[in-house]
């Protein structure tokens, strides 16, 4: 799947709640279900403090394509941290680069992405894509 | 007379408000608070009736505005029944007074090698400027510490206290917690020692009675916009002898009397600390908030807040899993808490969905935060139009929230 | 687009205004300008609608209110064509970004036997932080003269220059003269000698064109108040090479990364150097005063102050005895002068009987009077909402009070 | 004459007034009509520096009544100060204390001695008293 398929994916997902409480239900439970973060790399560098929560993210190209793990202290933001692997995780430096995130926006948590939120997510969108930016200089 | 909730809340247009589609219950009041109808329009009326820059002006709206101003001053010492109007100084609020002593007091009386005295459960406004005076001075900051239940150990402060000491400088009231601590006590240590005491009342200027001649402290301070006036006001109380001691704060129009490159003359209190044109269209709002408490008699207000209070914490006891952080005898109606394991900022964020204004995090207290060994809190804070409904929704809530959390 | 004078004082609820029976003619400008309904609201539906404390929160409100603040560094920015919103930090007033200016950069890089310049045109506001820092820090302040016509004798301050020079700080607009100062080539020889240059944009921001790109000062700082936004409310302006360089302000809440009594780490900028609660819902108003200018066609305005300036300037010629002071070439609506040996008071005093508000006295610029050898001026200052009738009127009360105080 | 009687008189004169500028100019007057104030008194002590305008004052005790002497460097505030010694000088320290002003707010001066302006007569008007005091003192 490109990267516009999985965003339209989990637009179709959550478009089956109207209320807010289910939608954050959902985070809740992508969060609690993601893969767990490689101890290994719970490094200071991989950290994204963002004063309200904290995120790490580590990446490695694999292939020509990135994989992420990401996790976060706060289950809200792990779940959203869930998403941005699954939508951005396995796709090549270029894809990602050429690509919008606009799954974010349509199923309302762009207030969480906002750069006055301090909760991490909008500096490590900013970190994923300045990972593709250096895989894609080292590919050369 | 009766206090009458529905009447007060109608003064608040805020609170009529709808958020992501349920009624809004604001229960950040200690972030800051809401402002009255009374207030917003004294501040637009100035700015409608009288604007002009004040002092010095031969003009009519000058004058005026000049009069209504200096009014505020007047209403500011008698709310704190301060000695004199004199003692009382403007500023942009609690943390720039907090700056103005260490700049002031502490260029004019602070030497390597002294020390002044914080708690632990300080503001960072009360902790940095005193840190960044360290910095430059070579002083030594002591730092009391806190029990477990959230309050001074009183002890540990007595023993502080030494030749050396210059400065105690101690929050009323704990913005985390709500402890309101003994402050009259560690005044009159301070003073059997001969050491002036400062005040952050921030948290206590709007919730109990303030009478700086009863405290006796050298110092009180506290911001305007968490007492129900506008943003951009503070209030630096000092007493005479100090002020007058004190090397004066920052320089511009106002604070002078004579101005020249070979030599300048400072102006008379209160003028001497306020550089500059003060914010003086929100201190005209902050004369129009202490008439409005006073309209509405501050006994019934702090009575009705205490009640709640009580109310309040009753019953969130009854939510599986929650553990308060602070739990002080003394107390206004602050109630910080977590909920089983969750992230404070997961709990904030969906009591949000239902409507609900709670702050999360370390509360700009990390030092308290670290004692309590926790990442941050939730904290709900009441005031007067807080009503007991919406306690009981946002224990609904927070059963809700638990178990979606798990 | 014809620029419509009653449209534009329809927006300005005060112009309507009697004074002693009489029309108000505001002519105070420099002094603080009046507030379009569209500030005075914009301040106003913050309390109404978004209030919270800004920054860091989870909830609706707090989230909102912090997003319209931002919006409004960037309009800032925008406005004074600043390469970043990083570098746009919101201050009190003029008076206190000059204070921030002598203590972040006094503190960081001034050593005993350093040199200052300022100029003998400077607002006290621009003078007693330098001399503040001076006695602290055993720095030596150079002063470049005034010539007769009241333009800074630029082969001075040439001359004044040396390897012990740190910092020029000088007014863009003197507030007594309405003299435009040579800020670009001020910049440029400072620049040459690796001097930085902090510019007085108070009476400079809402008159002409500001690009601090364009003039390469290190440093701009101007106050709201004085382009018809709220009090309470100042911005400073610097270059990020050196805010990143400068020691922090103040210590409080925002500043801060992260606080402990062993070492506390602060924020990125422009947080850095915004200790406390700002004034949020003043910075606001700034925000709808910038959108106004903007709407009325920033060039317009400009155009319309400057002919209203020529005509002043010229009809205020004809009335006998009437001195002015300062003459320069380069000139915005401000017009200082005296009637024959009258005093100041008695022609300000008569004129605000008449209806018409001027500032009279040393307008906080001593050394300017003392240069002239004058205890004041009277100063009529204008702005966009003033008009041409009103200067016709203010000519006949001059020649009326002219006649009566003989 | 009372002091009492004195201000009447004064409010008698401007109640002639309806308009402002003739109440003004009848206060440049009687500034211009103020008897010359003795050199010898211009010093530091005895002046009141309003910032907005300056105020001289001189006060003799005089068979226990008090002489005043006064001057400004502004014809307005010299007029007002010319009243303030018409009606207060050639009494006695007893009469000045006991006897409030109400001539000026009845006349529309009010706002000249507003402690506000600074034009030095709020000042001016408390000396006069502290000089009353002050030789009553001495009289025993
Ligand atoms: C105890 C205490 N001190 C100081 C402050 C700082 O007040 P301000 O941000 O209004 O300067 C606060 C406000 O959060 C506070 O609660
Ligand atoms: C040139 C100049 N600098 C500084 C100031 C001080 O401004 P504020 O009083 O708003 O701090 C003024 C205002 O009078 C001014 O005209």
């Amino acid at each position: 799947m490109t990267i516009k398929e999985k965003q339209e994916e989990v637009i179709e997902e959550f478009s089956a709640f109207d209320d807010w409480m289910d939608k954050y239900s959902l985070l809740i439970e992508l969060g609690n279900e993601l893969d767990s973060f490689d101890e290994a790399y719970r490094q200071e560098q991989n950290l994204i403090d963002g004063c309200q929560s904290k995120v790490w993210l580590h990446a490695e190209l694999k292939d020509g394509k990135i994989d992420f793990q990401g996790d976060s202290d706060a289950i809200i933001v792990k779940g959203i941290v869930a998403l941005l692997l699954r939508v951005l995780s396995g796709h090549t430096p270029d894809e990602i680069l050429e690509n919008d995130l606009f799954f974010i926006d349509e199923i309302g948590l762009k207030e969480h992405l906002s750069p006055t939120r301090s909760n991490g997510l909008v500096a490590m969108v900013k970190q994923m894509k300045a990972y593709a930016l250096a895989f894609k200089a080292k590919q050369g | 007379m009766a206090f009458d909730i529905q009447n007060i809340r109608d003064d608040f247009p805020i609170l009529g408000q709808k958020v992501n589609g349920k009624p809004l219950v604001y229960l950040d009041n200690a972030a800051t608070t809401q402002k009255p109808v009374s207030v917003i329009e004294a501040e637009a009326n100035v700015y409608r009736t009288i604007n002009s820059n004040i002092h010095r002006g031969v003009h009519h709206l000058s004058n005026v505005c000049t009069e209504v101003f200096e009014d505020v001053r007047q209403k500011v010492k008698d709310f704190i029944n301060a000695p004199s109007s004199d003692e009382v100084i403007f500023t942009r609020g609690t943390t720039e007074s907090v700056n103005l002593l260490a700049a002031s007091f502490g260029e004019t009386f602070l030497n390597p090698g002294d020390e002044i005295i914080l708690t632990e459960m300080e503001h960072h406004s009360n902790i940095v400027p005193w840190q960044l005076l360290a910095q430059r001075k070579g002083v030594t900051i002591k730092v009391v510490p806190v029990t477990d239940g959230g309050e001074l150990d009183m002890q540990a402060l007595g023993e502080m206290l030494n030749e050396k000491t210059r400065l105690i400088s101690v929050a009323h009231i704990s913005n985390v917690m709500g402890t309101i601590n003994p402050v009259r006590e560690i005044v009159a240590l301070a003073h059997a020692a001969e050491i002036p005491v400062m005040i952050d009342g921030a948290q206590a200027i709007h919730h109990v009675p303030v009478d700086v001649q009863a405290l006796d402290c050298d110092f009180y301070v506290f911001s305007g916009h968490k007492m129900y006036a506008p943003t951009g006001v503070g209030v630096f109380y000092g007493k005479r002898k100090w002020l007058e001691q004190m090397n004066p704060y920052q320089g511009g129009g106002e604070m002078i009397d004579k101005v020249s490159f070979s030599g300048t003359t400072f102006n008379d209190l209160p003028y001497k600390f306020e550089a500059g044109t003060p914010n003086y269209a929100g201190i005209i709002g902050l004369g129009a908030a202490i008439d409005y408490l006073k309209q509405n008699h501050l006994e019934e207000i702090w009575n009705y807040e205490h009640q709640l209070f009580e109310y309040a914490l009753d019953k969130m006891k009854s939510v599986s899993g929650i553990r308060f952080v602070g739990e002080a005898a003394q107390h206004t109606s602050v109630i910080s808490f977590l909920l089983g394991n969750s992230h404070p900022f997961d709990v904030g964020t969906l009591l949000d969905k239902l409507g609900f204004a709670l702050r999360t995090g370390h509360h700009c207290a990390q030092p308290l935060m670290d004692r309590f060994g926790i990442p941050g809190t939730v904290r709900a804070s009441f005031a007067f139009y807080n009503t007991k409904e919406e306690v009981d929704h946002l224990v609904e809530a927070l059963i809700r929230v638990g178990t979606m959390l798990g």
